[in-house]
């Protein structure tokens, strides 16, 4: 008998599950945060979360409230300084996959977390960088998982932040960025992922229940599909056991 | 006078007094964990005024501080009430100028990294690979590129940034100034060898001999250190790697109080204005506060450094 | 598998096979302290020769390589038998050729930690403050200059060293390479994470536990190590921090011995080529010996990290 | 009563108390690390030691073999990378005196410890810069201790390792270095400064029974003498009971 789920809960395991077999993850505030923490539980027990406050191979005791929280720091293999952590794991090429999340996405997967409206007197004033710009320049590949929705996925950013695939095609490797940029975005709709020629973003998979048109409703452009659409598998009781008992027992990311 | 009967030891008033003045350039750093926020709000208190805020996370601290007018311009690189949200006093004053206009210069974290590493390395530029793809560089004019000499391209450059004072938490200190530090170690010492003043808050002050018997854990050396102050709990309500947890309530509060001017005033009116210093602060928290944010015990293991005589 | 039943640990023996071939580019790191001289013999049992050999301070274990026949190139920035004189078998090559010429690459210190660290941080350069109105940028053309962008002038730069291997020696790793090190830290770190492949050797192994309980403490992660090797006493006759003291009888007996190219030739036999490996070669030293070198005893003053559940 | 004393006894007690008052002083090899040791216990008592092994505060509790002996780790303020001894303390401008031996000097104070012979095919091959070079660029001031003779104290250096006053003047801040340059230089036969105006270096006073003759016989060029040049003041008792039973019992220095 299948479980009943949340949209959020479909996107965090769904997330979570991209991380199969990988062996270091750089994880992001928020979202990535559950769900790398969901992985190494699940799908990639020999999983390392790296943290831009410096700590490798974290085992939180608790749902970390941020990056920063003490629990990442006790008990893990190794704490660094920020010019190490920044200069020696990500932009010595170490990170595998960077998880990240975002306020305005674009079809190439560029990342705005900066404005909406002017710099110079936005309409509304996001938090800005933080590691986020050299994350999507150095990690070998990037994972996003954001909520669908039309104030987020958008034909033209308001400020590039983060470069994702920039025009597409081979802009990103020509200007000599040397991570592989964004591979998949997970949303609490669909599984997207960009078409290795032309870069634009294209969906993969629907989420159980989910139309076409729901989907492109909440999306900025006219989306395209890739070849074979298919149904993203749901969540197992096991990885949502984990999540509502473990890792967000008050739901906070996922209601 | 031997250096064990040296000290440097000072007042957080007095400290912030001889160290902050108006239109100084000003680094309290921390990322997440140990953030000063008793001397920012002594520098409130103290009614000081166009300064240059900088720091990676500006976090509640500049939010207040910014509320307090403070400040004239803010050097950072990301803006938000970590795990909570946005810094609504901050983007009321970029967004609306409110209660004036603020100045910004906007970094990644690496970018604000680097700046600290040059300008404790008496470097003209920090390199490192970011930038390119993004407007950051179009929104800041500081963030430029060199010409690898070796004929491998080019790549971004953040010039130094040499700070009037840094103001640094740590968790302990001899009176001296040689500080140790463990959990996250954010931009603190690069930080410190930046600056051209340095005040060193700790939680406890011990004896340079705790200090000698590993020597590795020092970040902070005296060398750079002008004050100590002892302010046990100084950094509430961020935390201190085992010695207690962040006091998230207070986040939670803040979000609130500060999406209303008035509320934001009433707040700083409570827990700033309204106390003479840290101590009166620490006397209004819930008598079981401390029990509530307890760090609990994980010691680290032995090491021997051995005696070579 | 889990991370806790996951083991990198080989022999000596194995680990050199794997991971040092001919005509690669070598660094045994370790300031004065944690020389490898267990894998250095070991390379030269297993008849490696074309090797680009990199250290800040050549020492005894290049010296003792060079007059082996290991190496086609020497990149370096110290060459002395350090506290005692001259390393006379790369002084033999470099001043006459015997027993055959070796190219040389030579820079000043910060120059060499420059390099490592720029390959470590996969910078095309690294700045520094230094060579001007000195005659080393003339011997090495790698030596170059970029301007800045900020109308301050030109600085001297240093391209990335990215070695094939590093080889370096720390007090107690985990079965899966967690590394920590204390005392001189030298340039450790960064060679590991410059380095195409890492082998780690240490004089203890130790629970994964024991790693966790001060992250701070490890400056080599996993991630990059390839091999862990438990030798202990293998950087003898260098020291390791709290574990032994330098023997220096054979400093000074390499000294005199190497002055001579059969006594080179019989020193070599007696103690690399006349044994089995490491555990041979320390059945040759006298009974006292460990007595003699002990470090004694004194502990760092404990760290609490806290349980933050 | 004067006590009796070797002329490397003379040069190590004068090159200790050229740094009365000084707060941090940067340990080169050999002499140097007697010098400052004994300077610790009696000009300077609150001089801290630094190494380029990257100790800061060392209390050595025997005589160092080397700059990186256990001996000044143990009971140090603090220990910490190369890089950052390099980059925080010494690039960073935080060394007030800088003491050094050298193998080879000019009258400009530039040194050179590389090659005796040309570079490619050298006579004799020496050392090499170590940490000579930046050091000698970027402290507050250098100060010299080496003995006497015409093949140290030449007319010309076969190689410039480490820049002194370059060719004397303003040369040397022209070039843009960040520190002083050398400033003392102390013999076993007498005390050397550095004119102001020429930067060349001149006699500032002679030890006790020595002749200008005597000093002259060991320099390759001809020597200035300061305006008002002085007897140096010999060892106290104290200084050669500290130096001889504590700092050096061996006599590995000071014969």
């Amino acid at each position: 008998m299948a479980a009943t789920y949340s949209a959020s809960e479909m996107m965090i395991v769904t997330a979570a599950r991209a991380l199969a077999g990988v062996r270091t993850v750089f994880v992001g505030v928020g979202l990535p945060n559950v769900a790398c923490n969901l992985a190494r539980r699940t799908v990639a027990p020999d999983l390392e979360l790296i943290y831009e406050s410096g700590v490798y191979g974290a085992r939180p005791a608790r749902l970390p409230l941020s990056i920063g929280d003490p629990t990442l720091v006790s008990g893990a293999l190794s704490v660094c300084s920020m010019v190490d952590l920044f200069g020696l794991y990500l932009q010595g090429g170490r990170i595998e996959v960077a998880f990240l999340g975002g306020a305005q996405i674009d079809r190439f997967g560029n990342m705005n977390t900066t404005v909406i409206g002017g710099y110079d007197r936005p309409k509304v004033r996001l938090p800005g960088s933080g590691g986020a710009c050299e994350i999507a320049t150095n990690a070998q590949q990037v994972f996003i998982v954001m909520r669908l929705g039309r104030r987020s996925f958008v034909e033209r950013l308001d400020f590039v932040t983060s470069p994702g695939h920039l025009g597409g095609g081979a802009e990103r490797a020509a200007l000599g960025l040397p991570g592989g940029g964004p591979q998949v975005v997970v949303t609490d709709k669909c599984v997207m992922g960009f078409d290795p020629a032309s870069r634009e973003m294209t969906v993969v998979s629907l989420h159980p229940g989910v139309t076409w048109e729901a989907v492109q409703a909440e999306v900025g452009w006219d989306l395209r599909a890739a070849a074979d659409v298919q149904e993203t598998p749901p969540p197992g009781t096991d990885e949502l056991r984990l999540l509502r008992e473990e890792l967000d027992p008050g739901g906070m990311y996922t209601q | 006078m031997t250096n064990d009967e040296m000290t440097k030891v000072m007042g957080m008033k007095e400290a912030m007094a001889a160290y902050v003045h108006d239109g100084d350039t000003v680094a309290i750093e921390g990322f997440t964990a140990c953030i000063c926020f008793a001397a920012a709000h002594e520098i409130m208190r103290q009614g000081r005024c166009d300064l240059t805020l900088c720091r990676m996370t500006p976090d509640l601290i500049y939010d207040q501080m910014v509320a307090a007018g403070c400040a004239r311009k803010l050097v950072f690189s990301y803006l938000g009430n970590p795990g909570v949200g946005s810094l609504h006093a901050i983007r009321r004053a970029v967004e609306k100028g409110i209660p004036a206009p603020l100045e910004i210069e906007e970094y990644s974290h690496f970018g604000m990294v680097g700046r600290y590493t040059a300008g404790a390395y008496r470097l003209p530029f920090f390199p490192l690979r970011s930038y390119a793809g993004s407007d950051l560089p179009q929104a800041n004019p500081r963030i430029r590129s060199v010409e690898s000499p070796y004929g491998d391209g080019s790549i971004a450059v953040v010039p130094p940034l040499n700070p009037d004072v840094a103001i640094l938490h740590a968790q302990r200190a001899d009176r001296n100034g040689n500080a140790q530090l463990w959990g996250l170690l954010g931009v603190q010492k690069e930080a410190a060898f930046a600056a051209r003043h340095v005040v060193v808050v700790v939680e406890e002050i011990v004896d340079e001999a705790v200090i000698r018997s590993d020597p590795n854990r020092t970040a902070i050396p005296s060398l750079v250190v002008d004050a100590v102050v002892h302010e046990p709990h100084g950094a509430h309500p961020s935390y201190v790697q085992g010695y207690y947890d962040r006091d998230n309530d207070f986040y939670l509060a803040w979000d609130e109080a500060s999406r209303d001017e008035a509320q934001t005033r009433a707040w700083l009116d409570e827990w700033v204005y309204g106390v003479a210093d840290r101590a009166s602060y620490l006397e209004k928290l819930p008598p079981d506060a401390w029990k509530r944010l307890a760090a609990g015990e994980a010691w680290a293991e032995g090491v021997n450094y051995g005696r070579y005589v």
